[in-house]
């Protein structure tokens, strides 16, 4: 709860900060302490230290899982903020609305990350959403993002039509008419057609949200046509967000009838791996072939909703922090690039060697190398999902697919070392590269110590 | 304690390298550095008693199942002294060689030493994994940064070509994990599975492992990324991938395969000894086609490793005995080739064989090491691998694990033939017939190359001669490996 | 009434918003259709809420206002995604003067 | 004295790595001495072991050195063992060996003495691996040996190596022996499967007992190992091409020592021999059919050493039926008399070529003024191989004649034919290289002169071993008894000889034998004598003998058969296999997912309709696949 | 068949073809009238339903508010029937084909649910009135009421920021 109010009242606060700062720097450097104190209060809400006694009616429920992760996402957005926050108010005029709106988000994702009816999780989605439309047209001038945030919009809202249909469907095929996940859950041997047409339409909602084939179509392009900033945002920590809303809706809501949606599941798995990784090959701006490779990353991913269970939520606990800060560092190199082709990483190691190898390593961790968080993340999916013992043919095509992502991520490596270029213009501070150390450095103590962030989750739990 | 320090030194000196500022700084370092280890390998060897295993375990992935674990066999001790010695070697033989950005390139050359150790010492299933790839990253970014012209295709080919391979053997791993009783990755919980995982899942589980390392060996028809890379890539890398990151796939098979998966190594031993053997003939044709002398040891190399892999499969001690001395040897003596390659090249900058000729005359010295590494290569009799072989082929042949032993020993014993014709030719056409323009001028060797490879020749020799304490100190490992390999559901 | 009934007549309407959101290009009609397809699931909702009532109110007499109060949030939650909606509409038109949603077509492949 | 053999291989070896390792740094005197030195102590060694070997109630004495190689229930020690047949062989080797070694001091002086020093120690490795061969006391390290020599051999064809005909030539050799090391290897192994040992003492003690098919194969696969060290059908290619090589070399090892190791090895598995019939029948044709092919060869070719070579050839393959036939002793004694005066015609040979820097006999004529000693020497050894009376190759020749005509009279009949032949082109090439007027050029003519004394006293030595060597096998039909190599060697065939059937036969027969084959090669001297004195064949041969002077175009056939079409499937592979499937394969995996690429982002149109229709598409797949999975 | 019967039958099919011309109406302005056609009609039913709270608030904010503002737009930019350039027929007619699809493919999903007892209480019931719902959405819904704040706010700020000259 704390990290709900706060984040709201922050919001509200960078709304004044627009009007009242004198310059840029103030804006920045509000966003940044809230963003700190936002975390604070979450971790002081995960040791018990409530500032607000309110009864929720059961609305929301307030598990250290959904805490652990609000830690990681305002600790990935804090990063964000180091990295980007200059970036950010550089995109229009209303910087400091800017900040508001993922205050917004914060807030929407706190949401997701602790509902305990689809009433929340619907209001959560929404907070999200909509500010996410607005940033992504941020940029009003370019009709890119113009394009983006149209596009943004109307299968938003298409999707938000799926997922109420499915919400009235549940609604009608509960014995006693509820909302609440508890009642949704309640041990059915027989389920209704309108159960299952229920079930599915959020599963297609919630895929759409984190865009899983055949639902993804939006997002190479918004993701495309986004302001590079926010297309980081969107891309790592709303996603990871909406994840563990997916998850936390599928564990507590649907999992007596694991068996019966398993199979859409994986379908759905198959074929995000497959088009994420095919299409993100011959794509020539990075990116976009980002937006492809996040299209992938969440294929891996749903193997956590596909084998649910502790193991696997740890694993998406770990694989949401290591995507993130991977992501979020790749992004952050990329905005200060002016040309976002293969080729305008070329010969980056020569002249940006804390770049270029920073950005090697959060690569590597996409693509899954061992001694990087993103092996262990994988390894997470692929051992929770063999540990159903029944889904060997999805593992086996996930790690070829993951095969054909080193195609796409070593691309960029081999442009950045092994190929020659001329310099581009870089304004880089001595702070952004520290901070890119600082995150190569947590990803790789991920890739080491991985049970470190997991054993949160236990010490929390007693 | 010695396992880690062999891990744990390269490592350290590898990224340390990388602040290394002076070129020469970092090449001694290097030097140093790998000779430190070397100095500890020949050391455990010598406090090593033959049988149980200097172990090390310290708690990391308690979660899941895994730890910092590793020891050291029979097999682990031979694997680790071939890498401890190849790398002063290369060090030492390529030593004129100048690279960019040195001190990147040996501290990749040391991390990609520590990674060897790692796979050769692990004890832990995810923990092998883990070196195993830690192995192969900084290889693939030596061979893209310093190799020829078309180095970043080959090298990429390469490295996804065996990381796809690694991704099922991960895959394996994992599933195994589920299997053992503990859940556990240690190796003793996987060799425990041998009993309880049914025939029709070792079936496929087999080939998920044997996937991986057949294309680290390689064995045909997985063998294509490695005539290109080992052209592409810098000498001192080509001999770090041909010497030592080969033996990463038979090992994997002797430790991790073989004896977890006994009755699927069985059933698929003779489908794996045709390819072995199809691969042998097939690569040796090609190599007496070649041209470029780089391409032509890769492809001999494939036909020497298809023999080692066939024997494995033959499940016979004596076999097994044959390659345990034979992954020493063919390190060795490929590593021996590769110098003479490098000074070659280094001296004429070119690798085609009909652009050469008569080095005998001005470079005696060189002929005369390169004639004894090449005799080597082809068997000869009081050269290390003749011991291998020898005992590799008898294994093959009084193998019970398939009916075609005979056939086996016999198509692979043509290689014998095609290998002889290949080095030949290659030694012809270097060292023989009259100079040309481009060789009148050469110079022998100097010094310390002549010290670095006549001390191969000393090992060549001496191993061919009196083989036995190699034998005996894999002779136990071995036992054990046969034992557990021939366990029938 | 039968709730098949009104399951049906929800189903259809929302098929038809679908439809429409399929075939027109007019950026204004495509979100019309979109509401359309919302006011589907409100109807659905609330003959849902009613049925609960019937099955339940002797036990809770409130039983199945959950559902009316939904059916609240989402009308909240459109007007909120209209202005949005329309916000966006408008400033691609201010830059484009077209509201075909194919019109922009520069994202692709 | 026996149980210091390993002295015997050591000298060699010690003189190898001296004069290999500090070829730079010793005059050419020195590295002569060092040469020849060795060779000569060995030799003493041998004389003293052999002393020993004299006395009655010598036992085989197994020395054993070292573990060579101790895997799972393979044992095998590095132990040599002495018994008559190797401390025979051991006296050829090194006797020879010390002889040759002397007259290359002389021969091979015009060398720069970096590589003299080199010749020697390739020389001295060469008597090492050849002892090592007949010392071994297991089939491995015999095969060392075995191997060992084929190197030499490479080493010492391809001494002049500047000439890519004569690496060919050494390549070709070591390939060739490599076709019939893998006979052998192969024979080990099934050896080792069978007895579970490669010792001879423990082989040979279970053949009795072991299955007939079984002893065939492997002794089948032993020959086949025979037939490419010494030269049979099929592998007998490589001998003529070897004469590449400097000629004290091809006396050595191409004529006395090394081509002789197939006959030793039999020699020495004679009893798995005996055991298997079917094998002795074949090694008795293969050996006769080479003796008449590579004769019919001899008789027109015109490169003096060529006819030495193919006269090589012709004469293992007597050997070879001797083995076959079941005379042992027979093809030992052979070996020896044809060490003797084979080394005898090739160093002569060497001594003319050295002299006249020209091989072509056609070229010589004449000699016989200039070369006075050479001639004398040469002639002698002609007689001793045309196996005229009381010279050495009569007897040992006779005695395998005698015994294939016990076994079956064609045998007889074909080798008198070869005896014939074996006649007339040795004494072709006698009286066109030394009778007549000298065909070569004027300066050739006043350079020409007797060799140096270290040419020349070998050749007297030999000649005179060429000349009584015989008479250490005198048949029972001169004198009961007198058979001194029978006696000498009958330990070591003592188990075959029982079991061999017991065939009687009349003195008069064998003395009709006797009489029809020296004959019959009387006839083939003389006429060739009285022709080629007087009219040399000097032109192109006509007809037939283009078949003949082309080596029954032998090579060709094998370079059409094997080399071209393994050279073919090679360069398919390379050029087509490789690249276009293989590799083509793994590659087309790459293309296949780029196409993919392409085409698939292709679906991302940039359309809101089509991604919506995408999604409802999606949606109508899943509630198919639920709707069935229903029913 | 009694008057709720038939008030049900004549407001669905009001209903469907409301919808219908929605989507097939040339002209954006006849579509938005279409559309409160529509909205009546489900009012209609809200209040069939007794879900009176409900029925008035669809008119005011569906009908009256949003539907305005729609309108609003559409005059401001001056759209007419021709400014929609005609679409690809063949996608059109994929998106009527799969709309269809959708549509079946709910029914035959449907067709097996065993829904004949479950009834939609018509006419009487209290659930719908304000003061009920006041009640209930200002206890127990109170969380999500405050929450929705959050949603407007940004909302606001949104169109703010977007609809804003620089």
């Amino acid at each position: 709860m704390n990290a709900i109010i706060f984040s709201a009242v922050w919001g509200i606060v960078m709304m004044f900060t627009g009007v009242l700062a004198k310059t840029k720097t103030v804006i920045q450097y509000t966003a940044i302490a809230g963003l700190i104190l936002l975390l604070v209060v979450n971790i002081l809400d995960l040791g018990g230290n409530h500032f607000f006694d309110i009864d929720v009616h059961n609305m929301l429920y307030f598990a250290p899982f959904g805490l652990l992760f609000n830690c990681i996402a305002f600790a990935a957005t804090l990063i964000y903020f180091l990295l980007s926050s200059k970036d950010i108010l550089e995109v229009g005029t209303n910087g400091a609305d800017y900040f508001a709106l993922i205050f917004f988000v914060l807030c929407g994702i706190s949401i997701v990350t602790s509902f305990n009816t689809l009433l929340m999780l619907f209001l959560g989605i929404e907070i999200i959403s909509i500010p996410l439309y607005i940033l992504t047209g941020a940029a009003k001038r370019d009709l890119k993002s113009n394009e983006a945030s149209l596009k943004y919009f109307l299968m938003g809202a298409f999707s938000t039509g799926l997922m109420l249909l499915g919400i009235a469907f549940l609604y009608g095929a509960t014995p006693n008419g509820s909302f609440f996940l508890d009642d949704v859950a309640v041990g059915r041997t027989a389920i209704s057609p309108l159960y299952m047409i229920g079930l599915l339409l959020l599963l297609v909602s919630m895929s759409f949200k984190v865009s899983a084939a055949p639902f993804h179509f939006w997002t190479p392009d918004v993701y495309d046509g986004a302001p590079t900033v926010f297309t980081s945002f969107m891309a790592t920590i709303v996603k990871a967000g909406i994840f563990i809303a997916f998850i936390r809706l599928f564990e507590d809501a649907f999992e007596p009838m694991q068996s019966r949606w398993q199979l859409f599941v994986s379908i759905i798995i198959a074929a995000t791996l497959f088009i994420g990784n095919i299409t993100a090959v011959f794509q020539q701006s990075v990116k976009r072939m980002l937006a492809y490779s996040s299209i992938s990353q969440a294929g891996f991913m749903l193997f956590g909703l596909l084998a649910l269970g502790e193991f696997a939520k740890e694993g998406i606990i770990l694989y949401t922090a290591a995507y993130s800060a991977a992501t979020i560092g790749i992004f952050a190199v990329l905005i200060k690039m002016k040309d976002y082709s293969f080729d305008g990483f070329n010969g980056l190691a020569k002249h940006h060697p804390v770049l270029a190898a920073t950005t090697t390593l959060f690569l590597l961790s996409l693509a899954g190398i061992p001694l990087t968080g993103g092996f262990f993340a994988k390894y997470y999916m692929l051992a929770a999902a063999l540990k159903t013992g029944s889904f060997l043919w999805l593992v086996i095509f996930a790690v070829l697919c993951a095969a054909i992502s080193v195609y796409y991520y070593f691309r960029i490596i081999q442009a950045m070392y092994f190929k020659d270029g001329e310099p581009q213009q870089m304004e880089t501070s001595t702070g952004f590269r520290l901070v890119l150390i600082l995150l190569a450095v947590i990803i790789v103590l991920l890739g080491i110590f991985p049970q470190w962030l997991i054993n949160q989750l236990y010490i929390l739990y007693l | 304690m010695i396992p880690v320090l062999l891990i744990l030194i390269p490592l350290a000196c590898g990224f340390a390298g990388f602040f290394i500022p002076h070129p020469h700084a970092a090449k001694n370092w290097s030097l140093v550095s790998s000779m430190i280890t070397l100095v500890i390998s020949v050391g455990g060897l010598t406090a090593y008693n033959g049988n149980v295993y200097t172990h090390f375990q310290a708690e990391w992935l308690t979660t899941l199942g895994a730890r910092f674990s590793v020891g050291l066999d029979g097999m682990g001790q031979i694997l680790t002294l071939l890498t401890a010695v190849s790398f002063p070697v290369i060090f030492i033989s390529t030593y004129r060689n100048e690279y960019k950005n040195a001190k990147n390139f040996y501290a990749l050359m040391l991390l990609s030493q520590a990674g060897l150790m790692g796979v050769f010492v692990a004890t832990d299933a995810l923990l092998f994994y883990f070196f195993w790839e830690l192995a192969l990253i900084p290889v693939y970014f030596l061979a893209s940064q310093w190799g020829g012209e078309k180095r970043i295709q080959a090298t990429f080919k390469f490295f996804v070509y065996t990381f796809t391979g690694s991704l099922l053997m991960l895959v394996g791993i994992i599933f195994l994990y589920f299997q053992t009783k503990d859940h556990s990755f240690s190796m003793d919980s996987f060799y425990a599975l041998h009993a309880t995982i049914p025939a029709g899942s070792q079936s496929w589980l087999f080939w998920l492992f044997f996937i991986a390392f057949a294309i680290k060996m390689p064995i045909f028809p997985f063998h294509t990324w490695q005539p290109d890379t080992y052209e592409q890539s810098p000498t001192a890398t080509t001999m770090v991938l041909s010497g030592v990151m080969v033996k990463m796939g038979l090992f994997g098979i002797i430790r991790w395969l073989a004896p977890v998966l006994p009755v699927a190594t069985w059933a698929w031993g003779d489908t794996v000894s045709s390819l072995c053997v199809i691969g042998m003939i097939y690569a040796s044709l090609i190599a007496m086609q070649q041209d470029d002398l780089k391409r032509l040891v890769a492809y001999s190399s494939i036909a020497h490793v298809g023999l080692m892999c066939l024997a494995i499969f033959a499940t016979t001690k004596t076999g097994m005995q044959g390659v345990m001395i034979q992954m020493f040897n063919h390190g060795i003596n490929i590593i021996g080739l590769w110098i003479v390659v490098n000074l070659i090249e280094r001296q004429f900058h070119t690798r085609k064989i009909s652009e050469l000729g008569g080095l005998a005359q001005k470079a005696p010295v060189l002929a005369i090491l390169l004639v004894i590494v090449a005799l080597a290569n082809v068997a000869l009799p009081l050269t290390n691998a003749f011991v291998g072989e020898f005992l590799m082929f008898s294994g093959i042949y009084s193998s019970t694990a398939t009916a075609y032993n005979v056939v086996f020993t016999v198509a692979a014993g043509v290689c014998i033939i095609l290998s002889a014709v290949y080095t030949l030719n290659m030694i012809q056409k270097v060292f023989y017939g009259n100079t040309n323009a481009l060789t009148q001028n050469a110079k022998d060797i100097n010094f310390s190359e002549k010290i670095i490879l006549s001390a191969l020749v000393v090992i060549i020799v001496l191993i061919g001669v009196y083989p036995q304490p190699i034998l005996d100190l894999t002779k136990n490992i071995v036992e054990t490996i046969i034992t557990k390999m021939n366990y029938k559901l | 009434m039968p709730i098949n009934y009104y399951i049906f007549l929800a189903v259809a309407l929302f098929c038809i918003g679908v439809a429409g959101v399929l075939t027109r290009r007019n950026a204004i009609i495509v979100f019309m259709c979109v509401e359309l397809m919302l006011n589907a699931v409100n109807l659905l909702l609330v003959a849902f809420s009613k049925m609960h009532h019937l099955a339940l109110a002797k036990n809770d007499l409130n039983a199945g206002i959950n559902g009316q109060i939904f059916v609240f949030f989402i009308m909240v939650v459109a007007a909120a995604e209209v202005s949005v909606g329309l916000a966006i509409i408008v400033m691609m038109y201010r830059n484009t003067h077209s509201v075909d949603v194919n019109f922009l077509n520069r994202l692709k492949h | 004295m026996s149980k210091l053999v390993y002295l015997v291989p050591l000298f060699p070896l010690m003189g190898f790595l001296i004069n290999g390792l500090f070829r730079k740094n010793l005059s050419k005197s020195l590295t002569g001495i060092i040469g020849c030195g060795t060779v000569l102590a060995s030799f003493i060694v041998s004389l003293l072991i052999f002393s020993e070997t004299r006395k009655e109630g010598f036992e085989t004495v197994v020395v054993k050195l070292f573990d060579f190689i101790n895997a799972d229930k393979l044992h095998i020690p590095f132990s040599f063992q002495v018994d008559q047949l190797s401390i025979l062989f051991l006296l050829i080797i090194t006797g020879v060996g010390f002889l040759i070694h002397v007259y290359s001091t002389s021969y091979m002086q015009d060398e720069e003495g970096e590589h003299f020093a080199r010749y020697f120690s390739y020389l001295n490795l060469f008597i090492f691996s050849m002892l090592i061969l007949v010392l071994g006391a297991n089939y491995v390290i015999m095969f060392i040996g075995w191997e060992g020599v084929g190197l030499c051999s490479y080493l010492l064809i391809g001494y002049w190596f500047k000439n890519i005909d004569y690496d060919n030539a050494a390549k070709k050799a070591f390939v060739m022996n490599r076709i019939g090391d893998l006979g052998f290897l192969i024979a080990l192994f099934w050896m080792i499967n069978t007895y579970g040992s490669v010792n001879f003492a423990e082989v040979f003690a279970k053949a009795p007992g072991t299955a007939i098919p079984i002893l065939t194969g492997i002794t089948l696969l032993l020959f086949v190992g025979a037939t490419g060290k010494s030269a049979q059908i099929p592998l007998y290619t490589w001998l003529p091409d070897a004469m590449a090589g400097p000629t004290p070399v091809s006396a050595l090892i191409h004529a006395a020592t090394m081509v002789t190791a197939g006959i030793y090895m039999i020699a020495r598995s004679n009893i798995l021999y005996t055991l298997a019939p079917i094998t002795q029948t074949v090694v008795a044709v293969i050996g006769l059919a080479t003796a008449f092919f590579a004769a019919t060869i001899a008789l027109k070719q015109n490169d003096i050493k060529k006819v030495l070579a193919y006269s090589t050839v012709s004469q293992l393959g007597y050997m070879f039926l001797g083995l076959g036939v079941g005379a042992y002793t027979g093809a030992v004694f052979h070996v020896m008399t044809h060490a003797f005066f084979k080394a005898l015609l090739f160093l002569g040979a060497g001594s003319v070529i050295h002299a006249l820097h020209e091989q072509d006999i056609r070229k010589m004529g004449g000699l016989k003024k200039f070369m006075p000693v050479t001639h004398f020497t040469f002639l002698l050894g002609c007689f001793a191989i045309a196996g005229i009376p009381p010279f050495s190759g009569f007897f040992s020749k006779d005695e395998i004649l005698a015994a294939a005509y016990a076994k079956n009279p064609i045998y007889f009949v074909v080798g008198l034919i070869t005896a014939l032949m074996t006649a007339f082109y040795m004494f072709r090439l006698y009286a066109t290289a030394f009778l007549g007027n000298f065909r070569g050029t004027s300066e050739q003519q006043h350079h020409l002169h007797e060799s140096p004394s270290a040419i020349t006293i070998p050749l007297i030595i030999l000649a005179i071993l060429a000349v009584v060597g015989g008479f250490a096998g005198i048949p029972d039909v001169f004198a009961k008894n007198a058979h001194l190599l029978h006696h000498f060697l009958s330990p070591v065939f003592e188990k075959s000889e029982r079991l061999k059937p017991v065939i009687e036969q009349s003195n008069s027969l064998e003395l009709t034998l006797m009489a029809v084959s020296v004959f019959v090669e009387l006839i083939g001297m003389l006429y060739a004598w009285n022709r080629f004195s007087k009219d040399p064949e000097l032109g192109e041969p006509q007809g037939f003998g283009t078949v003949l002077a082309n080596k029954w175009y032998v090579d060709e056939l094998y370079d059409t058969i094997i080399v071209r079409p393994i050279n073919a499937l090679g360069k398919f592979f390379n050029d087509v296999f490789e690249k276009s499937i293989v590799d083509g394969l793994v590659n087309g995996i790459g293309r296949t997912i780029q196409y993919g690429s392409r085409q698939l982002r292709l679906l991302q149109s940039g359309q809101v309709g089509a991604y919506v229709l995408m999604m409802v598409l999606g949606i109508v797949i899943l509630f198919v696949i639920q709707i069935i999975l229903k029913k | 068949m009694g008057v709720t019967q038939i008030l049900f039958w004549v407001l669905s099919v009001v209903a469907i073809l409301s919808a219908i011309m929605v989507v097939v109406s040339k002209s954006p302005i006849h579509s938005v009238l279409w559309l409160i056609m529509v909205f009546f009609a489900i009012s209609g039913h809200y209040i069939l339903l007794n879900a009176q709270f409900l029925a008035i608030v669809n008119l005011i904010v569906y009908a009256g508010a949003i539907m305005v503002l729609f309108l609003f737009v559409i005059m401001l930019m001056n759209l007419n029937a021709d400014t929609e350039p005609q679409k690809n027929k063949w996608l059109k007619i994929a998106g009527v084909i799969a709309g269809g699809a959708l549509l079946l493919v709910f029914v035959g999903a449907l067709k097996n649910a065993d829904l004949k007892n479950q009834i939609a209480q018509v006419n009487n019931g209290d659930i719908g009135l304000i003061h009920n719902l006041g009640i209930a959405l200002f206890t127990d819904y109170v969380i999500p009421f405050e929450i929705s704040s959050v949603l407007f706010l940004s909302a606001m700020v949104g169109a703010v920021v977007i609809g804003k000259k620089d």
